[in-house]
């Protein structure tokens, strides 16, 4: 299993990158696609402002992804993350897993998505509408719980 | 070595990044943030709270115990809120 | 929370159907997509010929999504299945679900697959290469255990 | 009553759909499969072992002990496959 790992200011299409995935692999069964988008916060957000740190993001995203690819008999995955200023409603991140069965794709999708959360390095931060510049997103603690329901870590 | 900041880390420090020359006696990561604590009262600012700040060498997570060997880069950031 | 319930021959867009789900939803923070392929099974079918019972369909897929947006705080809900005849590596189903936040967007995607495998009146038959009828496909097991993973059911 | 068949059920009886006239005598859905099981060896094929064949009044997913009133139509089917 060969995953897709991309780092990248551009959005992306996820009916594409899902046709990519399972081109000429009738053995898959089930695509579970994730897309986290960035919400307005009842309107008080114009955008939010996405750091990375380059080199490390692709590097950890690889690492979370193999360790998923142990755990659970994958097909395929494809991990997108956008970084930059990016506006209400538009999506942040893709996460795509496929396999041959509907549970596993669920359950690596879920994982890969708590992982994500709390390992690859990005931060976001809030631009208001007033055009000010707002605070850093802390952490939530619930990101690092939903993390620690998988009893294998990377 | 080289050292990289991130996110309210960089912009309490005030740079994104800077080489350095450690002495011997930064053996750990907690070594390496006690040592920059004394540098300046940004690197105080930056460093605080302990247990918040994380690090990476190499692009891979480590905990304040690892030791810093020969490591070409550091990073410091907040807790990750990507996703 | 107005869901969209169709039955039809005609492949579906899965980018499409999201866009039309988030569009003018700014609170929107999570959107899980699960797609299920008919698989060749190891090179033996030829395709899958999906009967359904019209009308019921319709109406047990709009009581499985009602026990769904009950039980979870869901923005938005699709649930698109194809019927005829099907070929390996073509999509059957959609079931799309939104939310703010990811775990409830997961969590009644996971829930509407299990019982729609289980409650919605679709079935399988398979055709072969050989050019031969198969025989219909058996109800699996595993299906039934899965929805009985969900303590409350409609 | 309109009675509907679907998969192996449709395909062991032989047709799609019928309207019948039911004796005071059927009450439940149960009463129903043992009273289509008299008409021909077809039914007895479809209904032969206890427990598969599903039903749904209007519609809606019902067991053995559901009393058949006034439905408009009854289906009998295999479990489902869909998905």
């Amino acid at each position: 299993m060969r995953p897709t790992i991309r780092i990248q200011a551009e959005p992306f299409d996820s009916a594409r990158e899902t046709d990519a995935l399972v081109a000429g692999r009738p053995d898959i069964g089930a695509v579970v696609a994730f897309t986290g988008f960035c919400r307005d916060e009842g309107g008080r957000l114009s955008a939010l402002e996405l750091e990375h740190y380059s080199g490390m993001a692709e590097a950890e995203l690889a690492r979370i992804v193999e360790t998923a690819a142990a755990r659970w008999p994958l097909s395929g995955a494809t991990i997108i993350h956008r970084f930059g200023l990016i506006r209400p409603g538009e999506p942040i991140v893709l996460v795509l897993t496929a396999s041959c069965h509907r549970r596993e794709a669920f359950e690596a999708a879920d994982f890969l998505m708590d992982y994500l959360k709390t390992r690859a390095p990005f931060w976001k931060r809030e631009h208001l509408v007033d055009g000010t510049l707002g605070p850093w997103v802390e952490a939530a603690a619930k990101d690092e719980d939903a993390a620690g329901r998988w009893p294998i870590g990377p | 070595m080289r050292l990289v900041y991130f996110a309210w880390v960089r912009e309490r420090i005030g740079r994104t990044d800077e080489e350095v020359d450690l002495p011997a006696a930064v053996v750990t990561i907690a070594d390496l943030v006690s040592w920059l604590r004394e540098r300046g009262e940004e690197y105080a600012y930056a460093f605080e709270n302990d247990g918040i700040v994380r690090a990476a060498m190499d692009h891979v997570h480590v905990g304040p115990d690892t030791p810093v060997g020969n490591a070409r880069e550091i990073a410091f950031f907040p807790p990750m809120t990507g996703g």
